[in-house]
């Protein structure tokens, strides 16, 4: 058995950290969180989780960027929403969970396990090209890149998909692709912007 | 009654089958459905990871268009684009720096949006704007008999459905009743099914599937029916993958459009139900042999 | 103008108060002193840190000494506050107090504003407008009105029966109305009560029937207020009284009516079991009802529904005639000079909740089920069972249902963490049942409270730190078969749980009465944003309202327990005769009045006066305002379309010159 | 002992308060006996330079009616101001602007263009506007300029008296020379009526019941008005008790309402304001809907309101008219 | 041009018992607004003369607000019906004399309602800023410059005539 230190020292804190989540719209009434635990009661992944929702959001109030930022807890949220419904705060859980997920992409912290980073890049890239997405075209993208094995184990849902007329392998796309770019490109260079730049 | 149709990516790939029942079901009900001019993707969950605010362009985009369509809802089928939609709406009101963005890349586009395209699901049209006192005159097959359980699954009755409870939904119980079926109770018919972790995490995905089934299979439902391509898929694509780890629990998932087309005697190849991996028990879907079920149960102890 | 010049040379004395960094953190208080020190008629100008403080007053007693100052200008909190005090130091100084003026630089300025210069400028204009305005004040004098000095207390919960029978010890006549056909409210309900476990009847018994025999305290139950009219010391209230079919005079409770009705059985939800038992349509609300006295429920008595019974409740009560089926509701008026408002709380309907399955799970109750089932009198006779009639092995108590929750009630029910406690201390004296409480935090700040948590915990009671998600009936383990499984992230642990259990209890938080609005009009008080009355000051005066006379105890006011709830009912009577024994109450004198051989009788006033305060004179052909009667709107003020009627303390003049002055902007 | 010189003068009214000095009928006679007129353009070859020509103050009392709208106006009342001890409003427009003030509801603009060009009895195809300077046969023609804003004399020259009326009445004109004559004057400033609203002297006061509440409202012309009742209690405006009295009532005797040509009393700034609070404060529906509906029955609540008295309330004149009315937006 | 320092004066007539308790309550409370609103406390919204309005225009504020308690919760009965009334044509009044609509608001608000005073005075604030400033002082000065034009060439005259008697 590995012993660990587990103390947090102040230098652990990134400032600010706290602050920039809660600027981004939606997200500010994590600061009345009450730690009551709906969050992690109601959802549905939480018993996968390293850090329950309800520590997530004491993590993020605390300024402990790195320790949220290499957590699987964002990574397991399926964005079902219940946290946010049933917060008795009416934080809106689910839209800090995208603003994590957010972040960590932008600073390529993730955990080396999870193939959700790269479905969202390969996801976002085929929109961007494309208009829409092919779904099994984006899947057998998101193998080829993240996991051999993983195609190994689906052949036989590869196979059904084709028995049942659902593999399809020419790409959707949309006519006006490059009005799609131009708006892309004017809604700026990628996150929504915190409300108080510090 | 006449509203622009959003079929989102999923319904012209792995979900097509509820296209495939939902356009004849609604042309059925004198319903008028117009593909929205070169639609684009809505945005989805997955784009919201990576890009908050492009996701709220791509839906916004969707929604600028529609709105040039004319007075008419946008009907969503997908449960993640009507989130998405509906999601987008709500900020560009509550979010002025969210507002700002995506007038801006409308602006680059030479679109606009107000605000006065309303996003609809179609359970949402089907029980309040239809009616199901129009839909039951036309059932030439009522679904006597069978055991249905409803699954509404996330993300259209989360956060944003306004016609819905979040907690506790019931419109597509009081619609599949109005098709003769026998609701079962199903206490998990707003619970996750997994999303997107069924193929990513599949041992934390997979084990939702799992318990909605084995809890559909233990009331006793016939068919599962469900109402978002994203959960039909999860429900009934991944059967092999579930009796390896947790044992055997089969039980076919529909579109609660497939099964409205049965009752209004469509045949199941017209509905698309060919492509299920688990097919709906034949039984239900002959209506000779249907007759007989129905007799059967009525006799049961 | 008549007015406009009649003071003549004016010596103002303006005062700035720092209200220790209240006032001076935001706003430049030496400069607003300057800035008034150049002002128009003012000769002394100062600023000061504690203007409200001893040595604040006598500065401005001495300086109305000393530079024969004839108006008083202080800039400093609400008046609403402490006008009072600085009127009473003009007084103390030899100033008529209605010289002074008051500047509100607290509540209206440094509190909600940032920048310190639009601040100081905000506090500059305020204190020109007073300043304008004070040069035309003129000396008045108050008047004494009479106060009546009977008492009406409405609600007869526990605050109310304590409010009563401290008037009534003390001499006065009260009236206690009560809606429910007994009083004794939520706490009649009880089996013990927390922190001491002693027992709800024993204590609350002996003060219901006292309140019965008190000779002082007319009792009125199946009776509300329905019309209030007059001002403190002099109000008429209309109380309708509604039919119980039983003569209170005749009826001596021997209940063989009840035994003798048509209906073999109870049919019918007892409320005071809340649904747990079934009663007759003649029926006593409990065994301790106070008054002693069986009613009729018109909704269920066939003969008052039809009028075709064989009426064997007749025959029972034989030559006592009691029962009288041609009773009818009557309208009573009644003189009081203040009333106490006890109206109390609802609880919160559960249902709202549906994750956590009360109304679908016939073993999730709540807490007040739990309560009735737990005492010896109600319907189980103590025996806390479930709906199969089993025993419970394990309990689980879920708290704060409808409160800390903004989809529901955002506030703290207060009593709910120990009345669980209590209940679970009861749940494992009566059975040998694992008790786990889910709870958010526990609040035991009562007097005994911190001790008796302590007392639930060494008695093995699990708590559990973490807000219940949802409780369901669907098995993933074998030992949850069967059973009503609770999901909820242990926080403390920090891990999610799923806990089955036999019996779940919902601690529900309170609510305003249903009614709150109405009864809120009806005695011309305020409501918080959450729905409770609104005291006058949360802290200077917790039982006062904003309409003299009228006071509020007990939970309307807002959740609280029964020790807190009598604390209020004694002040509240404390209130009351407070002013009954002063005998007469001193009213501000901004009465409206006209000006004679201004009045050219045209009458537009008249009907505007909502308390017939003006009348028209046919010998003199002008109307005339009775200073008694006026309560100081200044409406017909504002009406008069010759500018004949004014209004002390609110003079046309006055509140120009404040136009003028706030929109100065130096 | 020379007899006290007086002079009349005319500025922007109808003529009526002219009228009204000849009412006085035989009273003139005794005017005219007791004072030494030097100036009455309606009445007598004076002319302006005569005027000029007298030394300052040399007029005991000039009584000047009409509100001041022209340039010429101006300098007359200026010119009359220097030469009078006492310069008395005399009349409604004199003292309040009068009906001559509605025209600030409009730009200069507009009312040029109504009347030169918009009128339906108006030919005048070449649009042909007065000029204040034109050439005629070799000599330059000079018409006074047409000022933006109507004023009331006070609002262009100080005033000694009010004597309020459209027109006033002979009695209180009587009353006021015979004050003059005999230097029994009250304080500066004042106006020579009694300060009580009208009310007071009407004959129709005792039958107004204690409890009128409007349930509507009705103009004189579409109504059969009772002679004998108070107007409020048939629900039609009458002004009365927010208007100085001192007519003796003559247009409700005469079974017209009151239209509040005396102004207010001394102790209200803005006479519309006060009826206009008086008269809905009554009003009898409590609900928003209910309200706008009776309320709806005045439906020019500036011409109402403001019929004599719009240069003198206390927002003088539609706030948002250009100042200069040729250059500006009308 | 509009003088870029110019910040909307509001005056304020707020009844005692409801709307100005709300203000206190609001500082209690510690909520911040903007500076701009001056509170003048009258016993009643009924007390409102009108003429107070027309004044505080006429002196020289951008906007008037006047807050009562709530219909039915009026302290004196019907008060604030009155004021209602009132307000119903004076409205019409002001709209016909050019003042725009956003510029005189009645507002009910109840003692406990300290964030709506918030509310109500920002809201009211950035309306009166957006309408830009309403001046009447300035107005009046400027109707009446053509008069003082006219006064200063009588002047001129005068000292004209006088340089002429010198002569």
């Amino acid at each position: 058995m590995r012993i660990q230190r587990t103390i947090k020292y102040e230098a652990d804190r990134v400032r600010g950290f706290a602050k920039e989540i809660m600027g981004v719209s939606g997200c500010e009434q994590l600061q009345s969180c009450i730690q009551c635990g709906t969050c992690s009661g109601t959802c549905p992944l939480s018993i996968y989780m390293d850090f329950s929702p309800r520590q997530v959001m004491a993590l993020v109030r605390a300024d402990f960027k790195h320790e949220v930022l290499r957590s699987h807890t964002v990574w397991l949220c399926a964005s079902c929403y219940a946290c946010t419904v049933e917060c008795p705060r009416q934080i809106r859980i689910t839209d800090i969970m995208y603003a994590l997920k957010q972040r960590a992409i932008k600073e390529g912290i993730y955990p080396k396990r999870f193939p959700i980073p790269i479905l969202a890049k390969e996801f976002s890239e085929m929109v961007r090209s494309k208009g829409r997405i092919t779904e099994t075209l984006l899947v057998m993208r998101l193998f080829l890149k993240a996991n051999w094995r993983a195609v190994l184990s689906s052949w036989r849902l590869g196979l059904g998909l084709i028995r049942t007329g659902r593999f399809v392998i020419r790409h959707e796309r949309i006519e006006r692709r490059a009005e799609l770019a131009t708006m892309l490109d004017a809604a700026g260079n990628g996150q929504v912007k915190p409300k108080e730049a510090a | 009654m006449k509203y622009t149709y959003f079929p989102g990516c999923s319904l012209k790939g792995l979900g097509r089958a509820y296209e495939e029942s939902l356009l004849p079901v609604m042309r059925h009900l004198g319903v008028e459905l117009a593909e929205l001019d070169d639609w684009n993707c809505c945005g989805a969950t997955a784009y919201m990871s990576v890009d908050e605010a492009k996701a709220g362009v791509l839906a916004a985009r969707n929604l600028a268009i529609a709105e040039k369509a004319g007075p008419y809802d946008l009907l969503t089928p997908c449960s993640a684009c009507y989130l998405v939609l509906n999601k987008t709406k709500h900020n560009i009101t509550d979010f002025p720096e969210i507002r700002d963005t995506i007038h801006r890349a409308l602006r680059s586009a030479n679109l606009a949006y107000t605000g006065n395209t309303q996003v609809r699901h179609p359970l949402d049209v089907l029980v309040h704007d239809v009616g199901l006192d129009a839909i039951k005159s036309r059932v030439v097959r009522p679904l006597k008999g069978l055991k249905v359980a409803p699954y509404y699954g996330c993300q259209v009755v989360r956060p944003y459905s306004t016609f819905d409870d979040a907690w506790n939904p019931t419109t597509m119980d009081r619609l599949l009743a109005a098709l003769g079926a026998d609701v079962v109770p199903f206490p998990l018919k707003t619970k996750c099914c997994g999303g997107s972790l069924t193929g990513t995490v599949p041992e934390a995905g997979l084990r939702l599937t799992y318990i909605l089934l084995k809890e559909a299979v233990r009331r006793g439902a016939d068919v599962i029916a469900t109402i978002c391509p994203l959960c039909q898929f999860n429900l009934d694509a991944y059967h092999d993958q579930i009796d390896r780890r947790w044992g055997r629990t089969r039980i076919a998932t529909v579109y609660f459009t497939q099964l409205m087309g049965l009752t209004f005697g469509f045949s199941p190849k017209q509905l698309g139900l060919n492509r299920n991996f688990v097919p709906m028990n034949p039984l239900a879907t002959e209506p000779k042999a249907m007759a007989q079920r129905s007799q059967s149960v009525r006799g049961a102890p | 103008m008549k007015h406009e010049n009649s003071n003549g040379d004016v010596r103002i004395g303006f005062y700035i108060c720092h209200c220790g960094a209240n006032i001076a953190g935001t706003v430049d208080c030496p400069a607003v002193a300057a800035y008034a020190a150049k002002l128009p008629g003012v000769v002394v100008s100062r600023d000061y840190k504690y203007m409200c403080s001893d040595p604040g007053q006598e500065l401005i007693q001495q300086d109305i000494r000393e530079h024969r100052l004839s108006r008083v200008v202080v800039a400093s909190c609400s008046p609403l506050l402490h006008e009072q005090t600085f009127r009473n130091a003009c007084a103390a100084g030899g100033l008529n107090p209605f010289y002074f003026q008051m500047v509100n630089v607290r509540e209206h300025d440094s509190w909600v504003h940032t920048d310190r210069a639009e601040a100081t400028a905000k506090a500059k204009a305020l204190a020109h407008a007073a300043i304008r305005r004070v040069r035309f004040h003129r000396a008045l004098e108050t008047a004494k009105v009479r106060i009546h000095p009977d008492v009406l207390v409405v609600g007869g919960g526990i605050a109310g029966i304590h409010a009563a029978l401290t008037l009534g010890n003390a001499g006065k006549q009260v009236y206690l109305v009560e809606r429910e056909p007994s009083i004794g409210g939520h706490m009649a309900k009880f089996d013990k009560t927390f922190p001491t476990l002693d027992c709800a009847a024993c204590i609350l018994t002996p003060k219901m029937s006292a309140v019965r025999s008190h000779q002082n305290i007319t009792l009125w139950t199946c009776s509300e207020v329905v019309k209030v009219e007059g001002y403190v010391g002099n109000y008429t209230v209309t109380v309708k009284r509604k039919p119980r079919y039983v003569n209170e005079e005749l009826c001596v409770g021997c209940q063989e009516c009840i035994k003798a009705c048509v209906f073999k059985e109870g049919k019918f939800p007892d409320e005071f079991n809340v649904g747990l038992s079934k009663r007759k349509p003649i029926y006593i609300p409990f065994p301790q009802a106070v008054p002693q006295v069986v009613l009729i429920d018109p909704e269920r008595c066939i003969q008052v529904k039809t009028g075709r019974c064989k009426q064997t409740c007749l025959e029972a009560c034989a030559d006592r005639h009691a029962i009288d089926f041609t009773q009818k509701e009557q309208l009573v008026e009644i003189k009081v000079g203040n009333i106490i408002v006890a109206t109390g709380f609802k609880l919160f309907d559960a249902k709202r909740i549906p994750q956590y399955g009360y109304g679908l799970y016939p073993n999730v109750v709540t807490s007040i089920e739990l309560e009735r089932l737990v005492t010896s009198s109600g319907p189980t006779a103590g025996d806390i069972v479930l709906r199969d009639g089993r025993t419970p092995k394990s309990v689980g108590f879920i708290l704060c249902v409808g409160s800390r929750d903004l989809k529901t009630n955002r506030w703290c029910s207060r009593t709910c963490c120990m009345h669980s406690m209590k209940l679970a201390q009861l749940v494992r004296e009566h059975t040998d049942a694992d008790v786990t409480v889910f709870y958010m935090d526990i609040r035991a700040p009562g007097k005994g409270c911190e001790e008796f948590y302590d007392k639930s915990l060494k008695e093995g009671i699990q708590f559990v730190r973490g807000r219940v998600a949802e409780v369901t009936d669907w098995a993933l383990a074998p030992e949850e078969e069967g059973k009503l499984v609770i999901r909820v992230e242990d926080t403390l642990a920090g891990f999610v749980r799923r806990i089955p259990v036999d019996m779940i209890v919902l601690a529900v938080g309170m609510e305003p009465q249903a009614d709150a609005q109405e009864v809120r009009r009806l005695f011309n008080m305020s409501c918080g944003s959450e729905g409770w009355f609104l005291e006058k000051h949360p802290k200077l005066a917790p039982v006062s309202t904003f309409t003299d006379g009228v006071f509020i105890a007990g939970c309307c006011q807002g959740p609280k327990d029964i020790p807190d709830s009598i604390a209020q009912a004694g002040a509240a009577a404390a209130e009351a005769l407070a002013l009954i024994d002063k005998g007469y109450i001193e009213q501000e004198p901004n009465t409206a009045y006209i000006e004679e051989a201004d009045c050219s009788g045209c009458k537009s006033c008249i009907p505007l006066c909502p308390y017939t305060a003006i009348a028209f004179d046919e010998a003199k052909q002008k109307a005339t305002i009775n200073a008694a009667l006026c309560k100081g709107c200044g409406t017909c003020v504002a009406a008069c379309p010759s500018g004949s009627i004014r209004q002390n303390l609110f003079e046309d003049e006055e509140i120009f010159s404040e136009i003028e002055g706030v929109l100065s902007y130096a | 002992m020379p007899k006290p010189k007086i002079a009349f003068y005319w500025c922007a009214s109808c003529g009526g308060c002219e009228e009204a000095v000849v009412d006085l009928a035989e009273d003139i006679l005794g005017v005219v006996e007791a004072v030494d007129i030097v100036f009455w353009p309606v009445a007598m070859d004076f002319k302006k330079k005569d005027v000029e020509a007298m030394p300052d103050q040399s007029i005991v009392a000039t009584l000047l009616n009409g509100a001041i709208r022209t340039s010429e106006q101006e300098e007359m009342a200026h010119l009359l101001r220097r030469k009078s001890q006492f310069l008395i409003a005399y009349g409604a427009c004199a003292q309040l602007g009068g009906i001559p003030s509605l025209a600030n509801q409009f730009s200069r603009e507009q009312l040029l263009r109504y009347v030169y060009e918009e009128t339906p009895t108006m030919v005048n195809d070449a649009k042909t506007r007065p000029q204040s300077t034109f050439q005629n046969n070799g000599h330059t023609v000079t018409l006074p300029e047409f000022r933006n804003v109507v004023r009331a004399l006070d609002q262009v020259v100080g005033v000694d008296y009010y004597i309020p009326g459209c027109p006033p009445t002979p009695k209180i004109t009587k009353a006021a020379v015979g004050a003059l004559l005999e230097g029994k004057l009250p304080p500066k400033g004042g106006v020579l009526a009694p300060d009580i609203a009208l009310c007071d002297q009407c004959p129709r006061k005792a039958t107004k019941p204690t409890n009128v509440s409007f349930t509507e409202f009705k103009r004189p012309h579409t109504t059969h008005l009772d002679p004998g009742k108070c107007f409020l209690t048939q629900s039609v405006v009458c002004m009365g008790p927010a208007t100085r009295g001192g007519c003796e009532a003559v247009c409700t005797r005469g079974n017209m309402p009151c239209s509040g040509c005396f102004g207010p009393t001394s102790r209200v700034r803005d006479q519309g304001a006060k009826m206009l609070s008086s008269l809905c404060a009554n009003v009898a529906s409590k609900d928003e809907g209910g309200i706008s509906g009776i309320l709806s029955g005045i439906p020019d609540p500036v011409g109402t309101f403001y019929r004599y008295g719009l240069a003198k309330s206390l927002l003088r004149r539609k706030v948002d008219l250009p100042t200069d009315g040729d250059r500006a937006k009308s | 041009m509009p003088d870029p320092n110019w910040q909307p004066r509001i005056v304020a007539f707020f009844c005692n018992w409801c709307t100005y308790t709300a203000a206190d309550l609001a500082g209690v409370s510690r909520l911040k607004y903007a500076p701009n609103v001056r509170v003048i406390r009258l016993m009643c919204s009924g007390r409102v003369d009108p003429q107070f309005i027309l004044d505080a225009l006429a002196r020289g504020a951008d906007g008037v607000l006047i807050g009562g308690c709530h219909i039915g919760d009026c302290h004196y009965v019907e008060g604030n019906l009155k004021t209602l009334r009132r307000f119903q044509m004076l409205k019409r009044l002001l709209h016909d004399l050019g003042i725009e609509d956003q510029r005189v608001r009645l507002e009910w608000i109840s003692a406990s309602e300290g964030e709506r005073v918030k509310m109500v005075i920002n809201e009211m604030v950035e309306q009166v800023r957006t309408l830009g400033p309403l001046n009447l002082p300035k107005r009046f000065a400027d109707w009446d410059r053509e008069m003082t034009s006219l006064e200063e060439s009588i002047r001129e005259k005068e000292r004209e005539e006088a340089e002429v008697v010198h002569a």
